[in-house]
């Protein structure tokens, strides 16, 4: 317990952002006022930071432990208003690279779900060096793109190349294929810069949530396939 | 309903550098409205007379996996420093961005170099540890949306159209949709700062048309990053847009204009789900509000073929706007490879005009 | 199935003032006007016995009263003990065990009329 | 030893020019104010009643330039703009348009304030939207006898009165409290509710600054008899409906949730700031400047009225936001150093 919560401390006055975002709050609410996670959410970036601020790190740890960090959509409309120069979404930032850290991510329904955006997002980086490509929208799990998008899913390789697209191909271009040698390039600073490093965490933290939930194999082993499924469909309690 | 900006920021000039640029594509923006990527290139070299240098080697700046949480701030950082070496190679110092949250994250991390240098040299040495590569810093950082901004006044010399309703001989009714990363976090780097950006309301009444300044205009599309990736939580996302949505109704709009490429997919997409899933349109006579990007709205003003500039990308009809704007183009065209032929099974259109 | 049940409008959380349900506070305020000088400073709550028992947090009930938010009203005021403690520590002199009671009062003559609360 | 007649130079003809030039008269001082503006008076002219009693500031400057006849060696000159200040030997000379030049053995500055320029603030809509004024537009309109109304003509049913407005608020640079918003806010609130009782008033807050014993009266009156509400939460941000209303924002922080609220009137309470005729007495070093901007005193807390510079003495609002009666007595504290000085300085020069 006191080793978690003193390599909070450690972690959040060593980043930056923190130290960039989080200067004197006087709790005037201007943040919550406009932010879009607080009117549709049961969170209030005010209240947020007026926790970190407290330097209590049993509430910080219960912060990090909770679905209270994962609401924010990271537009950033805190940082215009704030009258002390705060920027509430950037802390929300350290908080979360934290609670993946430390694990504690998997304690809270919104937390688990960081597993899913770490395979799906996380692999397409590895893989193409982007972050989408049209097959990967696929219409049934996206009904709200409706049938231009099933029509353009389709026969992708036909309408891109009306517009003058390059998908998949060498050399420059709308939706080129990234060259190997960039592809290298780029996975290797994903390995010096700590990314997949964050992935494996975010895989072991979610290993042993999977076992702790018995979401195993015939093995006893943690089922991962099966964990994807139950915290894609992970419902909120009520709202 | 013309909007002005207060002296504060009206004053203030972004630094947008003139010529000899270096694209940095979107992966929003490419996927989904690939003929404005397309079209922007060919109006600076075709129409504007500039040099842009299109590399295959640059690579997604990993933003939506940053705001995600998944990337840590100092992979983006050094993604950033990776594409500043392509630059650096070419001898080109003029970085122009075609994603809004890319531009936000190329800000945001040389706003951090800037004061805390010892993360620069950080940087440095991964990038140079992970590739060999060295790098300058970019002499200027701006948006695409920024250099049509600019050349605005050379747009509207060379227009073919207006943005005129060409029935009533009114000017159309537009409104801006600025993507938050875009001034939100760094107000001096937003062409008219962040409350009332100018960079699309330029672009807007320089070629005839009229903006449209309503209640929630500066509220988020509802993105949200994780919001929109997780199916779970996708509801964030729609609720934002339709309150949006219902601040702009009353105003009535012809069009929106978004300067970001998620903004641009959003306001499109949710007007779809809302008819869908509450049966209810926003725009005029019970249709849906067609959503362009500036690009799109710089190469219709500018003559090119729509489904060229690929509006049949949208979910939303964009006719009803070229009808208004006086554009003739073929209707069954908008489905057609470049042999002439009908890609497909056409999509249906349905009775409010959301195809 | 319905491909887009997961997709729903949200209800907002913001108070909308254009949406102000007056009918309780109006009630309130003819009985007992001393409620209009609160200042929400919470010393009520921090002597409140039923506060010290459960989540009841006396000082919001007369915040949610004055924005209109009376839909759980009812239920909460249900965790008042009627102590009066509230109404001794008040720096205004407001009659918060009043301002409970007739809040109690109104809502369940609302309900029976069944007008919703 | 007959007593050698000194000369002061006052700078600025607001209250505090004015009353410290009346002290020093009376004690005997040859006086000259150099006023920049046609008329004496400065902010309070544009005032229509002061807190906490409601009073018309108009007895005051009357007052004050009824007291002025009876000193001959009193001497006031309007309508001139000093450009600069040099020290030698002691000794000051000023010098001001027209070929103007003074010399004078001491000099009080009290060139007062500069009203917070809302427009700065831009999300709140300020010079965009009519029916966005300032705490200043509304004292005007107050003093003009018409009823308040909306824009378009009509009465307003709903005003929200926004505090902080330039103070407080590191964006626009002014991170203290110009102190007297929050009472000028309480009293506008009550004489509007006073000339329109069935409008509803709502006052957005971080904190009611209301630091005079009489101010919280107010309050409590607004509270009770007017039926104010106040909502502490910093208003985000206020933008125009299709009607032509407001749509504003805020957190109601004290419940924890977003509110958004309609209205037809916004009366911003903008704030007191340096004036940017400080500039010219710091730019020559002659004098030192606060971090707001504000005149510096020697000494914070004995000296308030004593700047870096020996012989140049501060008062009123350029020292930092004061209400009417601090004004008032913090002249009178600033005649009083002047005087010891001039005293001191006798002294020293009958021993040379």
């Amino acid at each position: 317990m006191q080793h978690i919560e003193t390599l909070i401390k450690e972690k959040l006055n060593s980043d930056i952002r923190f130290v960039e975002g989080l200067n004197a709050c006087m709790n005037c609410g201007i943040c919550t006022a406009i932010c879009p996670a607080a009117e549709f959410y049961d969170y209030d970036p005010r209240t947020m930071l007026t926790i970190v601020q407290s330097g209590n790190l049993q509430k910080i740890r219960e912060l990090l432990e909770s679905d209270t960090i994962w609401y924010c959509g990271q537009c950033m409309s805190c940082k215009t208003r704030c009258p002390r120069h705060n920027c509430p979404g950037l802390v929300i930032s350290v908080l979360r690279k934290i609670s993946q850290e430390t694990g504690a991510f998997t304690q809270s329904r919104m937390g688990r779900q960081q597993y899913l955006l770490r395979k799906g997002l996380g692999n397409a980086l590895l893989n193409i060096g982007y972050s989408l490509h049209p097959s990967f929208i696929k219409p049934a799990d996206h009904p709200e793109q409706g049938p231009v998008w099933q029509w353009i899913f389709e026969n992708a390789s036909e309408i891109y190349k009306t517009v003058g697209a390059n998908l998949d191909e060498e050399g420059p271009g709308v939706l080129r294929k990234i060259d190997k040698e960039a592809m290298t390039e780029f996975r290797a600073i994903f390995e010096e810069t700590g990314c997949l490093e964050l992935f494996r965490l975010i895989d072991q933290y979610s290993s042993i949530k999977a076992l702790e939930l018995g979401i195993t194999n015939e093995a006893n082993q943690p089922d991962m396939d099966q964990y994807l499924h139950f915290i894609e469909n992970e419902q909120e309690t009520s709202y | 309903m013309q909007t002005e900006t207060s002296k504060n920021w009206s004053q203030f000039n972004k630094d947008i550098a003139n010529d000899h640029y270096y694209y940095l594509r979107s992966c929003i923006r490419q996927n989904f409205f690939p003929g404005s990527e397309v079209a922007f290139l060919d109006i600076l070299r075709n129409k504007l007379g500039k040099t842009i240098y299109d590399d295959a080697s640059h690579t997604t700046c990993a933003g939506i996996g940053y705001h995600c949480d998944i990337v840590p701030f100092e992979t983006i950082q050094a993604l950033a420093a990776r594409h500043f070496s392509l630059m650096t190679e070419k001898g080109l110092k003029h970085a122009v961005v075609s994603c809004v949250t890319s531009f936000g994250i190329y800000s945001e991390i040389l706003d951090t170099w800037n004061h805390f240098p010892e993360s620069l040299e950080k940087t440095r040495n991964a990038l140079r540890k992970s590739t060999g590569r060295e790098f300058e810093l970019p002499e200027n950082v701006v948006h695409c949306s920024d250099i049509v901004y600019k050349f605005r006044k050379e747009i509207k010399d060379q227009a073919k159209h207006t943005l005129t309703n060409t029935k009533t001989g009114k000017p159309l009714k537009i409104v801006d949709h600025i993507g938050c990363h875009y001034a939100k976090i760094f107000p001096e780097r937003g062409v008219g700062g962040a409350e009332f950006p100018k960079v699309l309301t330029g672009m807007i009444t320089a070629w005839g048309g009229e903006t449209v300044d309503y209640p929630e205009r500066r509220h988020c599309c509802g993105f949200g990053f994780r919001h929109y990736f997780v199916k779970n939580n996708r509801s964030y996302s729609l609720s934002n847009s339709k309150k949006k949505f219902e601040s702009m109704e009353p105003f009535q709009p012809d069009a929106i204009v978004t300067n970001c490429p998620g903004c641009n997919l959003f306001l499109d997409r949710w007007q779809y789900t809302l008819e869908q899933i509450e049966r209810k349109t926003y725009g005029q006579q019970g249709q849906g509000i067609p959503v362009l990007t500036y690009e799109e709205l710089a190469g219709l003003v500018l003559g090119y073929d729509p489904w060229k500039l690929g509006l049949q990308f949208h979910q939303v009809e964009v006719e009803p706007f070229l009808d208004k704007m006086g554009i003739a183009y073929k209707k069954g065209d908008k489905y057609k490879n470049l042999d002439g032929k009908i890609i497909g099974e056409r999509p249906m259109v349905n009775e409010l005009n959301i195809v | 199935m319905n491909e887009f049940a997961h997709l729903v409008s949200r209800p907002s959380r913001q108070i909308d003032y254009q949406t102000f349900d007056n009918r309780l506070l109006a009630y309130v305020l003819r009985y007992e006007p001393s409620f209009l000088t609160c200042m929400s400073c919470g010393g009520c709550t921090a002597t409140c016995s039923a506060g010290k028992l459960t989540d009841f947090n006396i000082r919001r009930i007369g915040l949610m009263l004055r924005r209109g938010q009376t839909d759980k009203l009812a239920a909460e005021i249900d965790k008042c003990m009627f102590c009066g403690k509230c109404s001794l520590v008040c720096p205004r002199d407001v009659n918060i065990r009043n301002v409970v009671l007739l809040i109690k009062k109104e809502s369940t003559r609302l309900h029976a009329e069944n007008q919703k609360v | 030893m007959e007593k050698e007649q000194k000369h002061v130079a006052v700078i600025g003809a607001g209250i505090a020019g004015l009353h410290t030039a009346n002290l020093l008269a009376q004690s005997g001082h040859k006086v000259t104010i150099l006023e920049k503006e046609k008329y004496p008076g400065g902010h309070l002219n544009q005032w229509h009643h002061l807190f906490p009693d409601h009073s018309s500031p108009e007895w005051i400057i009357s007052g004050l330039l009824d007291e002025q006849l009876q000193f001959d060696h009193l001497k006031m000159i309007s309508s001139t703009e000093i450009t600069s200040i040099e020290k030698n030997n002691g000794h000051f000379a000023i010098n001001a348009g027209n070929e103007l030049r003074i010399y004078a053995d001491a000099v009080v500055i009290s060139t007062g304030f500069k009203l917070f320029d809302a427009r700065q603030k831009e999300e709140y809509g300020y010079g965009l939207f009519k029916n966005v004024i300032t705490s200043a537009d509304l004292e005007q309109s107050l003093k003009s006898g018409q009823p308040l109304t909306t824009a378009s003509g009509k009465t307003p049913s709903r005003v929200a009165f926004i505090h902080c407005i330039g103070s407080r608020d590191a964006k626009c640079g002014n991170t203290y409290c110009s102190k007297v918003c929050c009472i000028t806010g309480v009293k506008q609130a009550l004489e509007i509710s006073e000339m329109l009782p069935e409008t509803e008033i709502f006052c957005f807050y971080m904190d009611l600054r209301l630091y005079g014993s009489k101010f919280d009266d107010l309050y409590l009156q607004a509270q009770k008899k007017h039926k104010i509400q106040f909502i502490r939460g910093r208003l985000s941000e206020a933008a125009e409906t299709h009607d032509k209303r407001l749509q504003i924002k805020a957190e109601d922080t004290l419940s924890g949730r977003p509110l958004r609220m309609e209205v037809d009137m916004i009366v911003l309470l903008a704030g007191m700031e340096k004036n940017e005729a400080h500039q010219m007495f710091s730019s020559t070093k002659l004098l030192e400047l606060d971090e707001h901007g504000f005149f510096k005193s020697k000494n914070i807390q004995l000296t308030r009225n004593e700047t870096t510079q020996p012989g140049i003495f501060i008062a009123g609002t350029c020292i930092c936001p004061m209400s009417v009666n601090e004004t008032i007595e913090n002249a009178g504290a600033a005649s009083i150093l002047v005087n010891r000085y001039l005293e001191h300085q006798q002294l020293t020069n009958h021993h040379e």
